[in-house]
């Protein structure tokens, strides 16, 4: 809880539009480093694109992004992960076709650099650099208790599975900055738990800053350290759990639609 | 040289004004022939996903057919055109038989399966009907029975610009019929209850199936308005030139078409069939001979891709947007 | 490798690890399936660990005498915490890892451990939650450091520190080698090998008190009988704290010199059983019957043409199977139908199974059904039964090769001597018996008699090829109220031979005719359902469709047929049935934690439901209190149908003896 | 049933990473490589290594390459016969430039150039997916094909047009040109198979071939993982397209002998399509299939007539041929989408866990 003074990202005045819809309008917040930052709201609130704002994949109309002191200009998504912000995806977006190795491996991408002479004849330095980066790959597979599936293709597994197989794949690229898009979308208790307690691993012990939408407020309150809440594109409320919580406005949100 | 390449055609064309007349008309001809063989492809992708690229094919088997039903009844003593229009009849239900055929054979067996399956399905039909084809009808060459199907020959010429510009009767046939089909095949979207069902297909297979159409019908009759345009392109374009298995290349010309036009849109069809088509005929004739003529067999393919580095989806295509 | 002459004599663990380590150092000792590959520690290896391991342990203050509770899964890391404590002449006392946490208080604080070696995060905790109630506990080891980096780490030591730390200390000095060796040297025959404690059919749990040598000696003895070598290998899956696991895999490996094998994780533990390829292979009963029934559900799914193939040629190995096994004489024809079979089915099916390499299997604990008993056989499978007890150090008797009959447990294994009272109960003198109950003189005495023999509390009687039958626990041979000889165990064995039927329990002590209570097999019965288009919506309520009472009273009349052919067990068919609502859970009690149904303890619980079976009522009220995995408690209410079943004709008592 | 896979465990990630990870895989290859190499040439007759199996190679060469694009990337060409033409036509100006180098060196290096132009006409693969791509590298297809009939550079003035083979030499043994024996050709071919579809495997395995596969798995997942799109896509034209040059140069050299530019129409490349959709996409071992499908198959149904003595006209047993193929292709897709090479691998998966269903 001491590091978390250090601002890792910063959102400033940022607004989304496509095409006339407005996503997101001037909205602001910042992540600290070292923090579970919680991202909520009701459907259709932002949440989502807001994400997509901050790995690159939209360019916000207005606004500034500041990432690591350094205001980011527009940037493409493969530069955000060479920046070391990874994340998860709402819909489970693995890669289908490949086992659940395969895809943990392909997140590996940015440590792996030798090229086509050395890969084409699969020896030497294109080996050993397989094995290291396997080598780090198990290591996340034992993390995540998958051992059994690894060699599995991904799109055999239950859902809850593919989801835990995807932060698997974001874990191996060794972020900085961990976007989950709904972790616990869909799954059982049991599932939550275990996915709860890897969050908090994660966070805990690799000092991985997250941040992460959720809609199981249990969940949200039990993990974060800090809650943003978007309604319509707009920010509503921001602080720690329990402020949120209290928040009028907040309660108008989630009862109006129906929570 | 650059003057060759940016000057020189456009003081030919302002020069010899008869000339580009000439050309553009021509090219609006192909155009509309193209635009035509477009038009079965995207009947048919709108309604059923699949990229039909034995379109072509039809276009030739139709011909063939035709003219093979022609000579029959002609050698038993029919009159010309009584076993033209007989034959016109017949052709309309083989083509009738091929569609419930692609449909109970081919894309029933193969539904739910990836776009490039069913592509590669009609690849497989493409096979079969030129196999089957030059079977029953031979390899060789045909005379389309175009006088016997009442079609004009002969030309117009018409002095205007300086100089004699030649209309072919034929081909102003070509694009009235022409017009008159998409005209009637616009009605037939609007008006009947199977053209509406038609277009409740292409906007949702779940909304179609909810209000009780059956897609393997839609598929039938989607299959069987395609093989009808191909049997009238078959028909125009063998008026123009011989009938014979060689159409198949002529046939692939609509890919850049549709790429030009989009996919799913029937106006897309013609607009990017009469540019690709004058295009063609332009750059052939203008600049083809800077380097070494015969350009026409890519000339289409380079526009059509030059079009799409700057708009991916065609001309009236959807816009493709990529959610997360 | 200078060792003392000492290690010679062979009488502790700790000296044949270091006798491997000189004869065949390369052979490989231990692997462990970690990370997605096999690590592999030859003898040599192991031996420089251990001796690392001890001298750390020995740093962090374990002595001679002293207890270490080691608590986990088969990994290296704890079993070479039992072979460290060994070494330091300390005492180890493996507890199940799945014990919950009242449990291991129990025993952790009856044992006196002062260290607990334990796998992962979850047992410091369980630790941590029964702290106050095992004062004497100062220090515990961890293996897996994940989640544990935040815990306070003055009584918390990572396995693998120790280890670096012993090998630092050895290496910077050199009386530190001599002396951890000389410790070692100090250990002998004598010695408290190990404390297992007995999950106990009643009651608490009581400490078995090992000697090293004993447990060598009846080590070597069955070594000899098996044949194992050093070329052997086994896979450790068997709960650690079992008198099994220690025996067959620790002991006779330390013995022979053979490789033990940790599976990655319980859920990989079969498929992990296919890439090593044990050559020696022990199961329960009941896992051989989960594998033939899942074996007969998979088949099922198969093609017809397999499925007929594979009933065929399986139709031949239990016509040829066993006789061929055994060495008998077997026509030509039949040599070559079983080939072929062997080319298309068998062998297959054991490579699936990951039996292929196989050499002797034994199973023990229950009887075994003699036809899951002879299908396991006839494939090619040296399988053979075993009757021991944790008191003997699990050897009474064994099938020696080419003797295997199903109904027995075979003689008494080499230099064990048995008797039988005049009750017929069997009572043994072994090599490997135990010194006594850890802090209870008073059972020891019980158990033991004046002339060294040791009860088993098991009846049986010796059939004419000097083999042992075995009946029943002794006390649980009842009879009817008519007389007539009840023993509920045989016949709870015969109907759980129907994969339909997990579990069951009999009744009929003193009442007026047998009545059995069934759970069914999830599984089996779920897919059964599921192709007879039955819905259901939960355990309970399968268990309570009329199909399957329907089915079941199949069953039942077919071991009634099987009862009434046998005259001494005619009379104790099985009138009345009913299917219980929940699963019998060792968390609830209703079992012991190896599975064995606890009679008393059901009868008492499901009071309402015995009454019903004998008042005549067609159902029954019942709510019980169940725990959750999670630990959390529960109750759960059912109304359970009771059904009737006719008894057979009893076969004609001529030949009754 | 043939498997028997109890026992094999694997102590390093190497083992375990390797691409026959299953030690009766590796027996089943070597067996195969003993008949491809020994068995074959020494029993086949002129005609199953002259018109059979070189061909087959070569073909199967090429659906590698195509694969590799197509199967491993995702991206659907037209275009690749006249890849394969560019191959072709390289190697030949290579050669008849500088006579002095060993041919076989011409041959692989005219797959640099295959890939130069592959490359060239992947640019538009970042902004244009599916069929639009296709139609796109349909341009490809004409393009270069026309640039075959119209430079005449390209063909050294030959009035014929076509591009004829000279003969050449390795260690003194005559592997091209009229003289080379069918047995000569067939190992030359052979070996160069055998090696690139190794290097091929090895690249698909790795690395770059998991970046492939994420690219057409999902590209905006991939995207996120740090993949560049562009670079990756480029890579794998770049890779198919040498694949693909140097089939075409094998083609003219050690099959063909000569070669128009018809020879490099759009049909050769839809054949190559064919194989490697119904031989198995995303598969090395597919493409081997496919080739042998489409190239093997009208050879039985052509010569089928004439060994069950039926007088049947040529020309009719071409279009019979047609007509069967065709079927054949919807058949095989009906059957199995996923195409032979997912045939092989549910029957291997069979054979793995055989008696058992699954």
């Amino acid at each position: 809880m001491t590091a978390q003074s250090e601002t890792l990202l910063a959102v400033d005045g940022v607004s989304l539009s496509f095409g006339g819809v407005k996503a997101i309008t001037d909205v602001s917040f910042d992540i600290r480093k070292g923090e579970i930052r919680a991202i909520i709201g009701p459907n259709g609130a932002g949440k989502t694109s807001m994400l997509n704002v901050v790995n690159g994949f939209y360019h916000p109309q207005h606004g500034r992004i500041t990432y690591k002191g350094k205001t980011r200009p527009r940037m493409r998504p493969y530069q955000a992960a060479s920046q070391g912000i990874a994340r998860t995806f709402q819909n489970v977006a693995l890669f289908r076709g490949m086992t659940t190795l395969d895809n943990i491996m392909v997140g590996r991408t940015l440590k792996m650099h030798r090229g086509l002479f050395w890969q084409m004849l699969r020896y030497g330095p294109a080996m050993r650099e397989e094995i290291e980066n396997r080598r780090v790959v198990e290591d996340i597979i034992d993390f995540l208790q998958i051992e059994s599936i690894r060699k599995t293709p991904v799109g055999k597994l239950p859902y809850g599975l593919q989801k835990r197989v995807e932060l698997g794949r974001a874990l191996a690229m060794e972020p900085e900055l961990l976007l989950l898009d709904e972790p616990m979308a869909g799954m059982n208790i049991e599932e939550k738990e275990d996915m709860c307690r890897y969050i908090l691993d994660l966070n805990k012990y690799f000092g991985t800053t997250i941040a992460l939408i959720e809609h199981d407020m249990g969940v949200v309150m039990d993990l974060s350290d800090r809650v943003v809440v978007l309604e319509y594109g707009h920010k509503i409320a921001d602080g720690t759990p329990e402020v949120v919580k209290a928040d009028p406005k907040v309660i108008e949100a989630y009862l109006g639609v129906g929570h | 040289m650059l003057y060759n390449i940016f000057i020189d055609p456009f003081v030919q064309m302002a020069q010899m004004p008869d000339l580009l007349v000439q050309t553009l008309w021509e090219g609006l001809v192909s155009g509309v022939l193209y635009a035509l063989i477009a038009l079965g492809f995207v009947l048919i992708f709108k309604a059923s996903g699949v990229f039909n690229f034995a379109q072509g094919i039809m276009v030739v088997f139709s011909a063939l057919t035709l003219v093979g039903f022609y000579e029959k009844f002609s050698a038993a003593g029919f009159s010309g055109h009584t076993a033209a229009f007989v034959a016109l009849v017949l052709t309309a239900g083989v083509m009738f038989v091929l569609a419930m055929l692609v449909e109970r054979v081919v894309l029933r067996p193969l539904v739910n399966q990836p776009d490039i399956i069913l592509f590669m399905a009609t690849f497989g039909i493409t096979y079969v009907l030129i196999g089957f084809g030059e079977m029953v009808f031979g390899g060789d060459p045909k005379q389309m029975i175009a006088s016997e199907l009442f079609l004009p020959s002969g030309s117009v010429d018409v002095e205007m610009l300086g100089g004699m510009v030649s209309f072919q009767k034929i081909d102003i046939a070509a694009a009235v019929i022409a017009s008159v089909m998409i005209a009637g095949l616009a009605l037939f979207f609007q008006k009947t209850r199977i053209g509406r069902a038609l277009r409740a297909v292409a906007d949702s297979h779940k909304a179609a199936l909810s209000v009780g159409i059956s897609l393997n019908q839609i598929w039938v009759v989607v299959w069987f308005a395609a093989g009808l345009v191909a049997l009238v392109t078959g028909i125009m374009w063998g008026a123009r030139s011989d009938v014979s298995f060689a159409l198949e290349i002529v046939a692939l010309k609509a890919l850049p078409v549709l790429v030009l036009g989009g996919l799913t849109s029937v106006p897309g069809a013609i607009v990017g069939g009469l540019i690709i088509g004058i295009g063609e005929k332009l750059g052939e004739f203008y600049w083809g001979p800077l380097l070494g003529g015969g350009i026409e067999s890519w000339f289409a393919y380079a526009i059509a891709l030059l079009f799409l580095l700057y708009r991916p989806q065609g001309l009236f295509g959807d816009k493709i947007i990529e959610r997360i | 490798m200078a060792q003392g002459s000492e290690t010679r004599e062979r009488d502790t663990f700790a000296k044949l690890l270091c006798e491997h380590a000189q004869v065949r150092p390369d052979r490989p000792a231990m692997r462990h399936k970690d990370l997605g590959i096999w690590r592999t520690w030859n003898w040599s290896e192991l031996t420089e660990t251990i001796r690392a391991y001890a001298a750390g342990l020995q740093q962090l203050g374990l002595e001679r005498g002293a207890t270490i509770a080691v608590i986990g899964e088969n990994r290296p890391a704890m079993y070479w915490t039992i072979l460290a404590a060994q070494w330091l002449g300390a005492i180890p006392v493996p507890v199940y890892a799945d014990a919950v946490a009242d449990e291991m208080a129990y025993v952790l604080d009856h044992a006196d451990v002062a260290f607990a070696a334990v796998q992962d995060q979850e047992q410091v905790d369980k630790l941590i939650s029964v702290q106050d109630r095992v004062p004497k506990l100062r220090t515990v080891f961890y293996d897996e450091p994940r989640g544990l980096r935040d815990y306070d780490h003055s009584r918390l030591h990572a396995i693998g520190n120790i280890i670096e730390s012993g090998r630092t200390r050895l290496a910077s000095d050199a009386t530190a080698r001599a002396a951890i060796d000389a410790e070692r040297d100090r250990g002998q025959a004598s010695d408290i090998s190990i404390i297992l404690y007995t999950s106990g059919t009643t009651g608490r749990s009581k400490g078995v008190l090992l000697s090293a040598g004993g447990s060598i000696a009846a080590a070597r003895d069955t070594v000899i009988f098996d044949k194992l070598t050093d070329r052997d290998e086994v896979l450790a899956y068997l709960p650690l704290a079992w008198v099994g696991d220690h025996y067959l895999n620790y002991a006779q490996s330390l013995v022979a010199g053979f490789c033990i094998a940790c599976p990655e994780s319980r859920e990989t533990a079969e498929a992990d059983t296919q890439e090593i390829g044990p050559s020696f292979y022990f199961a329960p009963p009941r896992v051989f019957e989960t594998l033939l029934t899942r074996i007969t559900i998979r088949m099922e799914d198969a093609g017809a043409l397999k499925r007929s193939m594979f009933n065929y040629f399986i139709g031949i190995a239990k016509r040829w199977g066993e006789q061929i096994l055994d060495g008998k004489d077997v026509p030509l024809g039949a040599r070559l139908g079983y080939a072929i079979g062997n080319l298309l089915v068998y062998a297959p099916l054991k490579n699936v199974l990951g039996f292929s390499r196989i050499r002797v299997a034994y199973t023990a604990g229950e009887a075994i059904g003699p036809d899951l008993f002879s299908f396991y056989r006839s494939l090619g499978l040296n399988l053979k039964q075993l009757y021991g007890q944790t008191e003997a150090f699990l050897y009474v008797t064994a099938q020696p090769d080419g003797q295997i009959r199903a109904g027995t447990v075979g003689p008494a294994t080499p230099n064990v001597d048995i008797r039988i009272t005049d009750d017929g109960e069997v009572l043994y003198r072994s090599p490997g018996q135990f010194v006594g109950y850890y802090k209870d003189a008073e059972k020891t005495a019980e158990t033991v008699t004046a002339d060294g023999y040791v009860k088993t509390g098991d009846a049986g009687f010796f059939d004419p090829d000097g083999h042992l039958n075995i009946i029943d626990r002794a006390k649980d041979v009842g009879k009817l109220s008519s007389g007539a000889l009840f023993a509920p165990k045989y016949i709870e064995n015969k109907l759980k031979f129907f994969p339909n039927i997990k579990e069951a329990v009999a009744f009929g002590q003193d009442r007026d005719f047998v009545t059995v209570m069934l759970n069914i097999d999830l599984t089996a019965v779920g897919n059964w359902a599921e192709r007879n288009n039955i819905a259901y919506g939960s355990y309970q309520e399968l268990a309570q469709r009329p199909e399957v009472y329907a089915m079941f009273i199949e069953h039942v009349a077919e071991v009634n047929r099987a009862l009434a052919a046998e005259p001494r067990m005619a009379a104790a068919q099985i009138h009345r049935f009913l299917i219980l609502h929940k699963e019998l859970d060792a968390d609830d009690g209703e079992m012991t934690r190896t599975q064995k149904v606890r009679r008393g303890f059901i009868a008492e619980r499901y009071k309402p439901l015995v009454d019903a079976l004998y008042n005549g009522a067609e159902a029954a009220d019942i709510s019980t209190e169940v725990t959750f995995e999670d630990g959390r408690k529960g109750v759960i209410s059912a109304r359970v149908r009771i059904a009737d079943t006719k008894a057979m004709p009893t076969a004609k008592l001529e030949a009754a003896a | 049933m043939f498997y028997r896979e109890t026992g094999q465990f694997k102590q390093s990630y190497a083992a375990d990473q390797a691409v026959f990870p299953i030690l009766q895989d590796r027996l089943g290859l070597a067996a195969i490589l003993v008949v491809a190499f020994v068995i074959v040439p020494l029993f086949g007759n002129e005609f199953l290594l002259a018109s059979v199996m070189v061909p087959f190679l070569i073909l199967s060469l090429g659906a590698i390459g195509l694969n590799i694009l197509v199967g491993y990337t995702g991206l659907l060409s037209l275009g690749s016969a006249a890849f394969m033409g560019v191959g072709a036509y390289a190697a030949y100006k290579l050669s008849t430039i500088f006579p002095g180098v060993n041919i076989l060196v011409w041959i692989l290096c005219s797959g640099f150039f295959a890939a130069g132009i592959g490359v060239l006409f992947g640019l538009p693969s970042l902004r244009i997916k599916g069929f639009y791509l296709a139609v796109a590298t349909l341009a490809a297809q004409f393009f270069l094909q026309w640039c075959f009939v119209r430079i005449s550079w390209l063909y050294n003035d030959n009035p014929s047009g076509a591009i004829e083979v000279p003969a050449r030499t390795l260690f003194g043994l005559a592997i091209t040109g009229p003289s080379a024996t069918p047995v000569t050709r067939y190992l030359v071919v052979l070996v160069i198979v055998v090696g690139m579809t190794l290097l091929a495997s090895n690249i698909v395995h790795g690395r770059i071939g998991r970046t492939w596969m994420a690219v057409r798995d999902m590209d905006i997942a991939a995207q996120l993982m740090g993949i560049r799109l562009l670079p990756a896509k480029l890579l794998a034209f770049a890779v198919s397209s040498f694949y693909c040059g140097v089939s075409g140069a094998l083609m003219v050299f050690l099959w063909l002998g000569a070669a128009e530019p018809s020879a490099f129409d759009i049909k050769l490349s839809f054949l190559l399509l064919f194989m490697v959709i119904i031989g198995g996409l995303g598969s090395m071992i597919g493409s081997f299939f496919g080739a042998a499908l489409i190239h093997i198959l009208p050879i039985v149904i052509r010569g089928l007539p004439e060994a069950l003595g039926l007088p049947i006209a040529a020309a009719t047993v071409e279009h019979l041929t047609y007509l069967i193929v065709g079927a054949l292709i919807i058949f095989f897709l009906i059957v199995e989408p996923h195409g032979l090479a997912r045939l092989w691998q549910i029957a291997k998966q069979k054979l793995r866990v055989w008696p058992f269903p699954y």
